[in-house]
């Protein structure tokens, strides 16, 4: 239904759950100077009410497991926007023992936005690409994870105890 | 026709035999006191339809009355009788279990019996002073018999203040011999018209001082709790339902067919209603439960006298019934009480309600006993205790005597709550076991069983009562019935 | 006279030739003192006026087998930071805790012990800290090699190999390395 | 005569179970038989109007069947056999099923008694063997509540007793007829002293205070009837004294009525915040059944067609809703063993029929459109505002608001939430508590579409004493005020909710998500984290009343008790000392007699 | 042919609500200094909820909580007259139907989210009832003089009792009135007492459960309830006018709240319950006393 794919991407629900040290980069794009709630999208306060989920900066294992069970708990279809360099290869923590390397091993990632804490032009910019994205109907990471479950949460149980932290579906 | 003077002179040998028999061996003495009482019952059970009408005059070695010593009975006084002799009866059963007694105890036991009976039947005044002596002396020897510190404190209490009340009654006889010159009741009532108003008064207060003693009134009570406290269990059932019984006819006896009811008894409505708030808020009180049962007596008897002083007013049959009610509903519903306290404290005398906590589920039957003679004394329906308190409510105001009927409905909702806190009290936590054996228990149940039975129909006790008042009432036909008869 | 020097002299007259007192820089004086002279030194000090315990720092000499505990207070009204530092040798690395002198000492001590592995004795609660079930040694040691622990952890191994190589620094002593 | 054969039967029933007290199944049976009886043995004999006098020499009894005793009547002895099903799931001993009919016996005879001593002399009894069931309650406790129910109980008795000797004294007639011709201020007394004992039965306020003690402690089943039937004795006396025995009431003292009503609103309304902060399902249901007596009590304080109409029928709306919840709770008692809601949780999963039976009497007691609770209130609030008092009114509106609030809590507190540990493998309620909610629930719903059902026989009883005025059929109400339809209020929720059910139908699928998958800012929960709460559920309103929620009735009595002890300590200081004071007392007690008659010697 | 007329008249109020409550975020928005989303963006909301695939359910109950949400507030409006366009039912709303099936929204919503067992929902649930106590019992008292005033318990009929423009219920209780508005303001759950759904601090309180179809079938209902309670306010106020006319008040009010919304700050429980009984019931009673005196 095209209304309804309209309506997917016109109305986005950003979970506000902000990991790293972009989070600093969201309220600017919130609030009056940059306001992302002209394109719908607004902050929610739980993971069942929203649809993107925001990677800000560098992850983590310990946000890992949290970011994990957050995004298990989001309804589908949903979606997750990788901030900064540290999502795709670590970044500057690249040899560090506790952040994770690769955010593609864990949870799928729709939309990366490079530089070292994008600016809110950079990710209003990404909204944008994403709603693109949904209209012609690329966006469908969420289903890969379904998918490939088990490979995600094998990938999982390297860094964490999977079995605490992850939903019985 | 075997005449009553008999039931006298059989008790008085009784109690004279008993050191004899206690000399041949220890159980015999036990045996006497039922024997006797069985045989005055008999006597006076076949003496009842004598007196269907008027009194009935028994004379002594053949001399008429106005000379010598006469009995004079009629129903109402032969109620009473009837009454004593059976709770008596019932009392000596129940020491039949108990074999660590003297005979000397049996020997004041008779007397006592002896001495109440005889106040009910005798016609003559100074009679009625000689039998109020035997009982009052015979109630101190009881009384102290436990020979215990208390024991001995409410003997000796009771003695001062009796042998008190009964000078004052003797010197109130002598006054009445000196204005009319004879001792026997029935010519005395004849000549009291004949007597001078201050005189007459005097007579009366001094033998209210002495009835007073008996009946518990208010400044002549003070020996009571003291003595119901002192002595064992049995005793003060005996000396709430026996004695004070014969204080009570006494005092009808007196105050209606002698004196013809006249404004001293304002005094004793005054003293009934004081001693009946004292005694009931004393017992709120208190901590020991067989203190408060006491209290809780005395408050009866003050009910009793005040609707007693009521008939004065107007000589009123149903009032006078309200009376016997009440009597008899005292005398079973407080016998119980003492009785199945002492079941239920096990006979060792620890009343407080701390120690007795629980013993009602301990040992079941006690409590329940314990509980059927408290719901009849507050007077709670399918018990005597209701009639007899609905009755006395409606004698009040048939005397439009209305804002008492709230006092007395104010001071009976202190005594439920007393009661029912020693109740509750009873029946939780876990108690001491007692075994009570047969015999006593089987007098307990026969208490019960009067007023529960006459709770659920009362018909028949309304029947006697009613017919003993109006032979009360009947002042004229008494007197002319004893000297008329000459 | 200045208020360093002060301290300076105040030190050296109640502790004597056991501690070693210099000033390296103004508001800075350096205390280097033996292991069981901390204590005493850190009550002495608070009761003089540094109420703040700033920060408890460990470095970890992994050469000559010793942790450098350095025990950093400031005193509001002299502006000055006193730091006390003491070497305890490495393996079975102990040390009584600064609670009772010093509150604040509590979470660094934790810290410490999960990084480097100090245990402090009469230290109520040494258990896990940042790290979530930590399973391997702990990790601020020089003995820990993270590179290698990355490799077989997250799996990046090619990338830092051939963009550049570190060559192993020789050791210029204590603060030169910056 | 057909009266006197239904009570002796009640009896006769009684000592039967009690002699097979031991033969649990045959005594369940005989008892239950019993009951069937009589209630249909009511239902054909009794006809209004029917008169009996009994005369047993000492006192004669006179019964009179006025209608009004037979719409309680029913009441009662249809809730009679819903306790009496239910109670065959508790071990209870043949005593407990001979005082529960004696209670029986007593409460029906209290609706025929026509003369006033044979009513105190039911009533007596009906509170003694309803103390006696109290007793046979299930903690420690239930001795002291019993104790005091009994002493209350006793009190409104005795204060009636007194009533009756000063009508007695002023009318020379024991029968319940009319006083309001008498002169003088004895009718308002004779008045209050009169309705004493129903304000104790129907817990007024200032009377209330034995009712939660003696509901929470008397075994569970026992107090569906208890409240349900029993306090419909208060509202029988309420009916008999200020409409059989004070005529002209409204003429003489409009303003009795006026402080009755408010006195029940505020009743309603202090009830309803104790109910909303109580942790104990019980304790907030007694609490919530004094509050909806206070409406009774308001509605007969307005004294119109109106508002007595919305009494009586809020009366029978209460006997249904209260005990429907009384016995749901006693359900949840029999299986979880624990009435305290900070204990239970999650029980919907288990117990699916007591929720459903739960939920409908919640949404009758907050009194919302489809169910019973509904049609009475509206009516109230038309009487009111017809009245014209609106303060009443706000106040009576601020006590329904209460409602929602304990009844949520209920509701939150055993069935919604995680269900514990220990609850995992609970069963559903037994089968007698099953029936009895299935049974309530049918009134509940029906009552709630056509209220003409009801409302033409408590008109019937209503329309001997005051004009009638209310306009009814079998499907709506109308008052000069407002006309309500209520079986079109019932279709369109109906309606709505099929609409609603259609839309949640046709969106995506949803899966069942299990315990521990709940949002907690994404930490990872176990088994026994203890994610659900229902005690303290309204805690922060304790900040919200202050210091005012702190004051209760009891300390005020306890004060007056104080009063009485005093006096008893002045009276026992009196016998203490020994023989010489006694002496002393003698001598001076004479010495003072003298003197006062010393004119006359 | 009701039943369509029923649904496309259900269908309508419920748009024209979500386009109330786009207009609120655009006016919050400039307030704020910015654009803000268009004023159809809650429908596009709605839609994309519905569009959700599979969301979480705890139970029957927990489903059927929003559900009968709905059915509160649908039936509400049916028996609401509109200006002086009477809904299909000729039956004139009566007053105290409306206010009980007020309250089935708030506890159908209540039990649903009561078994997810959510502390923040429970914590949510016991805000929005406890509030109950403040606001319904100032709104209550506020609209009753009027009621009275007229004599008689139905809105229709006091809709055509009030004249025109001058001889409207606000300008003849205006006592009552501005204590009616301070009660819409808890009813409608706006900023001081948005206590129910706080987002900052109990995660948007009893809504932390639901998400996609349950959120959707939430949000038409709280669009409906705008329409509803502020419809109520504006019938027993401002007198018969048209449709159109109605809505324009209707909005009116509805930007009062939103201002204000867009301004408060957010009270604690016990000080907003505490805050209607202080001035807010004093001038209730005052208004109450007002009919007596003015009558």
């Amino acid at each position: 239904m095209k209304l309804f794919k309209f309506a997917q991407s016109r109305s986005l629900w950003m979970m506000h759950f902000c990991t790293g040290c972009g989070a600093v980069e969201l309220p600017p794009t919130m609030t009056s100077r940059f306001d992302m709630e002209r394109f719908g999208i607004i902050p929610m306060a739980t993971p069942r009410q929203s649809d993107l989920l925001l990677i800000t900066g560098y992850l983590t294992v310990k946000t890992l497991k949290r970011v994990v069970r957050a995004y298990e708990q989001m309804p589908t279809p949903r979606y997750v926007i990788g901030f900064g360099s540290c999502t795709i290869n670590g970044g500057m923590y690249w040899d560090s023992y506790n952040v994770i390397k690769k955010l593609e091993l864990y949870i799928p990632v729709d939309l990366y936005i490079n530089g070292c804490m994008p600016r809110p032009e950079a990710i209003i910019d990404a909204f944008l690409k994403l709603r693109e994205m949904i209209d012609k109907g690329e966006a469908n990471a969420w289903k890969k994870y379904i998918e490939n479950y088990e490979w995600y949460k094998k990938n999982q149980a390297e860094v964490f105890d999977v079995e605490k932290w992850s939903l019985k579906k | 026709m075997v005449s009553p003077i008999l039931v006298i002179a059989l008790s008085l040998f009784f109690a004279f035999v008993i050191p004899l028999l206690g000399m041949v061996s220890k159980k015999l003495p036990r045996l006497v006191p039922p024997l006797a009482m069985l045989v005055n019952l008999w006597i006076l059970i076949t003496n009842i339809k004598f007196v269907s009408r008027g009194a009935m005059l028994v004379t002594t070695a053949g001399l008429k009355p106005p000379i010598a010593i006469n009995l004079a009975i009629d129903r109402f006084s032969l109620l009473f009788v009837i009454l004593i002799q059976l709770i008596g009866l019932l009392l000596s059963v129940y020491y039949l279990s108990q074999d660590n007694r003297d005979q000397r105890f049996y020997m004041l036991f008779l007397l006592n019996i002896l001495g109440a009976s005889g106040i009910v039947m005798t016609g003559d005044i100074f009679n009625s002073f000689v039998f109020l002596e035997i009982l009052e002396i015979s109630s101190f020897g009881l009384v102290a018999s436990k020979k215990d510190r208390k024991a001995l404190e409410g003997g000796f209490k009771y003695m001062v203040i009796g042998a008190i009340g009964s000078s004052l009654y003797l010197l109130g006889i002598i006054v009445l011999y000196l204005t009319t010159g004879s001792l026997n009741m029935a010519e005395i009532a004849k000549l009291m018209p004949h007597i001078p108003e201050s005189i007459k008064l005097f007579a009366a207060l001094l033998l209210l001082a002495g009835i007073g003693v008996e009946v518990e009134l208010f400044p002549l009570n003070a020996w009571a709790p003291d003595a119901y406290h002192g002595a064992k269990d049995e005793i003060s059932t005996q000396l709430s339902s026996i004695i004070s019984k014969a204080g009570i006819y006494l005092a009808a006896r007196i105050f209606f067919t002698i004196f013809n009811g006249f404004y001293a008894l304002k005094i004793i409505f005054y003293l009934g209603v004081i001693t009946f708030v004292i005694a009931e808020l004393a017992a709120l009180m208190q901590k020991n439960v067989k203190r408060m049962l006491a209290y809780s007596s005395i408050g009866q008897m003050g009910l009793l006298m005040l609707i007693l002083s009521l008939v004065a007013k107007r000589g009123d049959v149903f009032v006078i019934t309200t009376v016997i009610l009440l009597a008899l509903n005292h005398a079973f519903g407080k016998g119980l009480l003492f009785l199945s306290l002492g079941a239920l404290s096990g006979g060792n005398g620890e009343y407080e309600i701390e120690n007795l906590g629980g013993n009602g589920r301990a040992n079941p039957l006690a409590g329940f006993l314990f509980t059927v003679g408290a719901l009849s004394i507050v007077g709670m329906p399918f018990f005597f205790g209701f009639w007899s308190k609905i009755s006395a409510l409606i004698s009040l105001m048939k005397t439009n005597v209305i804002y008492l009927i709230a006092l007395v409905l104010v001071i009976s909702l202190v005594e439920i709550y007393y009661y029912g806190n020693v109740i509750v009290n009873l029946f939780r936590g876990e108690g001491k076991k007692y075994g009570i054996s047969i015999v006593p228990a089987a007098v307990m149940i026969l208490f019960a069983l009067f007023v529960i039975v006459f709770g659920i129909w009362p018909h028949p006790v309304f029947q006697i009562a009613q017919s003993a008042a109006v032979s009360l009432i009947e002042r004229t036909t008494y007197i002319s019935s004893i000297i008329g008869g000459m | 006279m200045t208020v360093e020097e002060t301290i300076k002299k105040d030190i050296e007259t109640t502790f004597g030739e056991l501690v070693r007192v210099e000033i390296e820089r103004k508001h800075r004086v350096r205390a280097y003192t033996p292991r069981n002279m901390v204590l005493p030194m850190l009550a002495y000090l608070k009761q003089r006026g540094f109420h703040q315990f700033t920060l408890l720092t460990c470095v970890d000499w992994i050469k000559d087998g010793k942790f450098e505990l350095v025990y950093n207070l400031y005193s509001l009204n002299y502006n000055v930071h006193v730091l006390i530092s003491t070497k305890i040798n490495r393996d079975k690395a102990t040390m009584p805790t600064a609670i009772n002198v010093y509150e604040m000492a509590f979470d660094y001590e934790r810290e410490i012990h999960e990084m480097f592995g100090v245990e402090f004795e009469g230290h109520p609660r040494l258990d896990e800290f940042l790290l979530e079930d930590w399973k391997g040694i702990p990790p601020m040691r020089k003995d820990f090699d993270t590179r290698k622990y990355v490799e077989e952890k997250y799996g990046m191994k090619d990338l830092t190999k051939e963009l550049f190589t570190r060559k192993e620094q020789p050791y210029r002593g204590p603060g030169s390395n910056g | 005569m057909a009266m006197f054969y239904l009570l002796l039967l009640l009896v006769l029933v009684g000592i039967v179970s009690f002699v097979l007290g031991p033969i649990k199944v045959l005594r369940n049976i005989i008892a239950f038989l019993g009951a069937v009886t009589a209630f249909f043995y009511f239902l054909t004999n009794i006809k209004p109007g029917l008169i009996y006098s009994l005369n047993i020499r000492v006192y004669n009894v006179h019964f009179e069947a006025g209608f009004s005793s037979m719409f309680f009547g029913v009441i009662i002895t249809a809730l009679f056999i819903i306790f009496l099903i239910a109670s065959f799931h508790e071990e209870n001993d043949g005593a407990y099923y001979l005082f529960a009919y004696l209670t029986l016996t007593g409460a029906l005879a209290v609706l025929f008694a026509k003369d006033l001593i044979s009513f105190f002399f039911f009533f007596e009894t009906m509170s003694l063997f309803s103390f006696l069931m109290v007793l046979k309650g299930k903690s420690d406790t239930s001795f002291r509540s019993a104790f005091k129910y009994l002493v209350w109980s006793v009190f409104g008795g005795y204060a009636f007793l007194m009533g009756t000797f000063l009508k007695v004294y002023y009318t020379h007639s024991v029968m319940i007829g009319d006083i309001s011709y008498l002169a003088g201020g004895v009718k308002l007394l004779i008045l209050i002293l009169l309705l004493a004992p129903f304000a104790v039965k129907a817990a007024l306020m200032p009377f209330h205070l034995w009712a939660p003690d003696a509901y929470k402690d008397s075994k569970d089943t026992f107090t569906v009837f208890f409240s349900g039937g029993l306090s419909k004795i208060g509202v029988f006396g309420y009916f008999l004294v200020l409409f059989k025995v004070f005529t002209e009431i409204a003429v003489k003292y409009p303003y009795f009525l006026k402080a009755f009503a408010w006195l029940g609103a505020i009743t309603a309304a202090l009830s309803g915040i104790y109910a909303f902060m109580q942790d104990d399902a019980k304790k907030l249901l007694a609490y919530s059944s004094i509050s909806q007596l206070g409406y009774v009590a308001v509605g007969f304080g307005i004294y119109t067609h109106f508002s007595v109409v919305a009494a009586l029928f809020h009366a029978l709306g209460h006997a249904v809703f209260e005990s429907l919840l009384f016995l749901v709770v006693a359900g949840v008692y029999y299986r979880t063993k624990t009435t305290d809601l900070r204990k239970m949780g999650g029980l919907i999963k288990r117990m699916p029929l007591s929720f459903i039976g739960l939920l409908f009497g919640i949404i009758a007691t907050s009194g919302i459109p489809p169910t019973i609770g509904f049609p009475s209130k509206w009516l109230l609030y038309e009487a009111l505002i017809l009245k014209g008092d609106l303060l009443l009114t706000s106040l009576v509106f601020f006590a329904s608001i209460t409602a929602f609030l304990y009844s949520y809590k209920l509701v939150h507190g055993i069935f919604l939430g995680k269900l514990h540990e220990e609850h995992k493998n609970v069963k559903e309620a037994p089968l007698g508590y099953a029936f009895g909610t299935v049974v309530l629930l049918v009134p509940l719903l029906v009552l709630g579409i056509i209220p003409g059902l009801v409302i033409k026989p408590i008109d019937y009883i209503v329309r001997f004493y005051l004009k009638p005025e209310l306009g009814y059929n079998l499907a709506n109400m109308n008052t000069p005020l407002g006309h309500v339809n209520f079986p079109v209020v019932g279709l369109v929720m109906g309606l709505t909710f099929a609409l609603s059910l259609f839309i949640y139908l046709i969106a995506g699928k949803s899966y069942r998500a299990e315990q521990t998958d709940n949002y907690t800012a994404t930490e990872a929960i176990d088994e026994d984290f203890e994610l659900h709460y229902a005690g303290e559920f309204y805690g922060f309103m304790k900040k919200a009343f202050g210091r005012p929620l702190t004051w209760s009735f009891e300390k005020i009595l306890n004060a007056f008790l104080k009063l009485f002890s005093f006096l008893g300590e002045v009276a026992r200081g009196f016998y203490m000392g020994d023989a010489r004071v006694y002496l002393f007392y003698v001598i001076a007690f004479f010495a003072l007699l003298a003197y006062l008659m010393g004119g006359k010697l | 042919m009701s039943i369509l007329y029923f649904f496309l008249y259900l269908l309508l109020v419920t748009i024209i609500g979500l386009l109330y409550m786009g207009a609120a975020r655009k006016i919050t928005a400039h307030i704020q200094n910015r654009y803000g989303p268009p004023v159809y963006q809650p429908i596009l909301d709605v839609l994309k909820l519905f569009a959700k695939k599979d969301t979480a359910s705890h139970g029957i109950m927990h489903s059927l909580g929003p559900v009968i949400a709905y059915t509160g507030i649908a039936a509400t409006l049916l028996f609401l007259p509109l200006g002086n366009h009477t809904p299909l039912l000729h039956f004139n709303g009566d007053l105290f139907v409306v206010l009980y099936l007020l309250v089935v929204g708030p506890l159908g919503m209540a039990l649903g989210a009561g078994e997810s067992a959510n502390s923040n929902a429970t914590i949510g649930i016991a805000r929005a009832l406890s509030m109950m106590l403040g606001y319904e019992i100032i709104f209550f008292m506020a609209t009753l003089p009027v009621f009275y005033h007229y004599g008689t318990a139905s809105i229709y009929r006091v809709i055509q009792a009030q004249g025109a423009f001058p001889d409207w219920a606000a300008i003849l209780f205006p006592i009552s009135f501005i204590a009616g508005l301070f009660a819409l303001q808890g009813l409608m759950g706006e900023k001081p007492f948005e206590l129910v759904v706080a987002p900052h601090e109990i995660a948007s309180g009893p809504m932390v459960e639901y998400g996609g179809k349950y959120l959707g079938l939430l949000q038409i209902w709280h669009a409906v309830g705008i329409i509803v309670e502020t419809g109520l306010f504006v019938d027993i106020f401002f007198g018969p006018q048209s449709i159109l006319w109605f809505f324009a008040g209707t909005f009116i009010v509805f930007f009062a709240t939103v201002i204000v919304n867009a301004v408060m700050p957010r009270f604690r429980i016990e000080q907003a319950v505490r805050f209607y009984w202080g001035l807010p019931l004093l001038l209730s009673i005052l208004g109450i006393l007002q009919v007596y005196i003015w009558r």
